[in-house]
């Protein structure tokens, strides 16, 4: 072989760089965890649901499982232990938001939703649940629900339930005011406000506002 | 015995796809650690801007192409991270060239059926040519070609298929050149 | 994880010093794959010496398997790596030029650098004509602007081009490779035995 | 033909057709759903109407409110310089760039909270960071900023100066649509959109 450098015909040094290099692959492949939780829903399918409205349970739907005349439903209170027990719903479990993704509420989900067992999940209002329940809708449990107007709206019309049928105020999304209205209306000019006026944007003071110093 | 005195006469390279596969985890290196190739002529290019921005300003911020290479918080362009891999380039090859005994005097390499002044000429033509091709391609065999393509770029595999496919063509016009 | 500049994980003047590294670490694979020398690249246009086409498929598919790899393994955001923007015209343009320039030169501009380092005066040639050959484009820029940025399609993969996986394009990739590599090999036999000298220093 | 190339050419082979076979990942994009639950619950996830007032006053230039509402409603009355992305058509492309803008506090609002709490989750799992909700919506900005309601004489100091705040705010939000004029406010939106990719630019 006159023209074959020794080189080119011993390829020790590639395959063993080559094994090396699949070595750190597999390495790799083998220690990868898997989350625990996955999603089953993608982002799209999340955004579906949510306009949908297909997961929400009405108020007036709750008389049945409170009556008794449904029971394959479980209400489940994530607000946390010390608001619990200052009242919740008849029959609700407490699992308060920071625990519902534990292992052991995770599986017990898993068996309710073998079970054909809907669970219903509400806080103090509709917002509060809101993000847990997206949560366990976009992990593929389709069994959980979210309590429209939470545990207020409860409260409020805990024994004429079956009643608030044709009512609306639970329903958010709703324009309370018409804004355009409102903001032109508030224009008028006073003499006394004007002066305010300049004074307001001079305001250097850094007042904390707590997020719950707003109170809606 | 006739194994060994090829090895003494030969040229002592290493074993093509030994350098592939390691050219290839320093690829994957540099993607790891800088998110971006090899390259070599971006150097060429930054060099040329700091000499113009140097000697004419004024030309060089009126020049639509200089312009987009010039720093705008007023540093050096040479200050680059292309420019450090460049020299590390030339040394690394001096490295190797000492390594295996071939950093030898100054000469001119050509076929034998050419004279050493066609070889100079080729290869200033093969050059700007390049300087001229690696502009459009945004890049050069080693920056466009190699590292476009192997991170999945459209372009960097337009410019390895064209850039080969055409030195195919050519081949033929430009033996005498080499053999 | 990586990749660990843009992401801010190594940041200060230590990425020049890691720019150098890799040079050097790129100078030295190159010159010792045998790129330093003119005639070798070129043999690759003539079947005597098939090095380039050798070590640039390897490199590229083991850095294309590689950075999928990394990148499902979570040691590298593919996101975050650059891909190098497509301008369809001018980038074809670029390939054509610098084909052309490939085989009447015999190098480029990385190779080139390699030559000069171990004194080759061809190579000092090529990256003169190089550097010319820039100095001409910039000067000349204004002439060919709107050329320059016709055909912009982004900084689109092979994968999105083709409406087909990433991993399917490598896949496709190192079987072309390898299929590559035995037609090579099985031509350079042939192109070799009519030659005295197919490797040069 | 040499063996040990043979076994080259059939590791790389089996290395590249491991890729096809890989089973598929979640997305590295995307956050783990124990730590988006953990966000949800963090109650710092909420602006206050006050806060957004005054970051409109003061032209906060980090702030980046984003109306989820459908465009009709936005047409009708919306924050000054917001940004309208409806909630289902928070992920197309059009708009997703709006999102994650650095150095940028996104702020999602809607009539009250629920589309906002939507969008901010759907947000939220794409891992973009720095978005909040104005609590309460619009209807606690009209009820807060807007027609603000005095605080009884015995509460404190902070409360009044609060209610000073909203009168003051309220004046230069519905006082400042007659000299200003409101239409504007779409076409003052000068916010950069986030460039594509964040890898390094430039190649050779």
């Amino acid at each position: 072989m006159p023209n074959k450098h020794v080189h080119e015909v011993n390829p020790k040094r590639t395959v063993i760089t080559m094994v090396l290099f699949v070595v750190i692959i597999v390495i790799g492949l083998v220690t990868l965890k898997s989350p625990r939780l996955t999603y089953t829903l993608t982002p799209l399918q999340t955004l579906n649901l949510v306009s949908s409205n297909s997961g929400s349970v009405y108020p007036y739907q709750l008389d049945a499982v409170l009556k008794g005349t449904i029971d394959t439903v479980i209400l489940i209170d994530i607000r946390n232990k010390f608001e619990y027990s200052k009242g919740h719903i008849d029959g609700a479990e407490n699992i308060s938001a920071y625990d519902l993704t534990n292992k052991e509420n995770i599986k017990r989900l898993k068996d309710l939703k073998k079970e054909g067992m809907a669970v219903i999940l509400y806080g103090n209002n509709q917002l509060e649940a809101n993000g847990p329940w997206m949560v366990f809708r976009q992990l593929g449990f389709d069994n959980v629900k979210l309590l429209l107007g939470g545990y207020q709206y409860y409260t409020l019309h805990k024994n004429d339930l079956a009643k608030t049928k044709d009512d609306k105020s639970y329903i958010l999304m709703q324009p309370d005011y018409n804004y355009s209205e409102v903001a032109k209306a508030t224009a008028s000019p006073g003499s006394d406000i004007k002066k305010e006026t300049k004074k307001a944007p001079v305001i250097k003071r850094k007042k904390k506002t707590k997020a719950t110093a707003g109170g809606c | 015995m006739k194994k060994n005195s090829n090895i003494n006469k030969g040229p002592r390279y290493i074993n093509p796809y030994f350098g592939g596969v390691l050219l290839g985890l320093l690829l994957l290196a540099t993607f790891y650690i800088a998110g971006r190739g090899l390259s070599a002529s971006g150097a060429v290019k930054l060099s040329i801007v700091a000499i113009v921005d140097k000697i004419a300003p004024a030309h060089a911020e009126g020049n639509a192409y200089y312009d987009k290479f010039i720093p705008t918080d007023g540093s050096s362009p040479l200050f680059n991270w292309l420019i450090f891999g460049a020299i590390g380039t030339f040394f690394g090859g001096m490295l190797s060239g000492g390594i295996y005994g071939r950093l030898k005097k100054l000469r001119i390499e050509h076929s034998p059926n050419i004279t050493g002044t066609t070889r100079m000429i080729a290869a200033v033509v093969g050059g700007m040519l390049f300087g001229i091709g690696s502009q459009f391609g945004r890049g050069c065999s080693s920056g466009a070609a190699l590292s476009g393509t192997a991170s999945l770029s459209f372009g960097g595999l337009l410019v390895m298929v064209f850039m080969f496919g055409i030195g195919y063509v050519f081949a033929y016009f430009f033996r005498k050149l080499w053999i | 994880m990586g990749p660990l500049i843009p992401q801010g994980i190594i940041t200060g003047q230590w990425d020049f010093v890691i720019a150098l590294l890799i040079g050097t670490a790129f100078g030295f694979l190159l010159e010792s794959s045998g790129f330093s020398s003119s005639r070798n690249i070129a043999g690759v246009f003539y079947g005597y010496n098939f090095v380039v086409l050798r070590v640039f498929f390897t490199a590229m598919i083991v850095a294309m398997v590689g950075l999928l790899y990394f990148n499902y393994l979570g040691w590298i955001e593919l996101d975050m790596v650059f891909v190098l923007p497509t301008y369809l015209a001018p980038m074809i343009l670029g390939g054509f030029i610098m084909g052309l320039g490939f085989v009447i030169g015999g190098f480029c501009p990385g190779t080139s650098y390699t030559a000069c380092a171990i004194g080759k005066l061809d190579g000092f040639a090529f990256l003169g004509g190089f550097i010319i050959g820039v100095f001409i484009f910039a000067e000349a820029f204004p002439l060919f602007e709107n050329f320059y940025y016709s055909g912009y399609m982004g900084n689109i993969t092979i994968g999105e081009v083709f409406s087909v996986s990433n991993e399917l394009v490598t896949f496709i990739f190192v079987i072309m490779a390898i299929v590559a590599f035995y037609v090579t090999w099985l031509i350079e036999k042939k192109v070799r035995k009519n030659r005295t000298e197919s490797k040069f220093e | 033909m040499n063996k040990n190339y043979l076994f080259l050419a059939i590791l790389m082979i089996i290395l590249a057709g491991g890729l096809l076979i890989l089973p598929e990942r979640t997305n590295y994009t995307q956050i783990n759903p124990e730590d988006l639950l953990w966000d949800i619950i963090q109650p710092s996830r909420y602006v206050t109407t006050d806060q957004v007032a005054k970051m409109l006053i003061e032209q906060d230039p980090t702030l980046e409110l984003i109306d989820v509402r459908c465009a009709k409603e936005y047409d009708k009355f919306a924050l000054p310089n917001a940004i309208n992305i409806p909630l289902d058509s928070i992920l197309s492309p059009n708009y997703s760039d709006y999102l994650g803008i650095e150095d940028m506090n996104a702020i999602f609002y809607c009539n009250d909270d629920i589309l906002a709490d939507q969008a901010w989750v759907i947000a939220k799992r794409m891992d973009i960071s720095r978005i909040y909700i104005m609590k309460g919506g619009l209807n606690c900005w009209i009820k807060t900023i807007i027609q603000p309601t005095p605080p009884p004489e015995t509460a404190s100091g902070d409360e009044f100066d609060q209610y000073d705040f909203r009168k003051g705010a309220s004046m230069y939000f519905t006082g400042a649509s007659i000299s200003a004029p409101k239409s504007d406010s779409k076409s003052q939106v000068t916010i950069k959109r986030k460039k594509k990719t964040k890898a390094t630019a430039g190649g050779c």
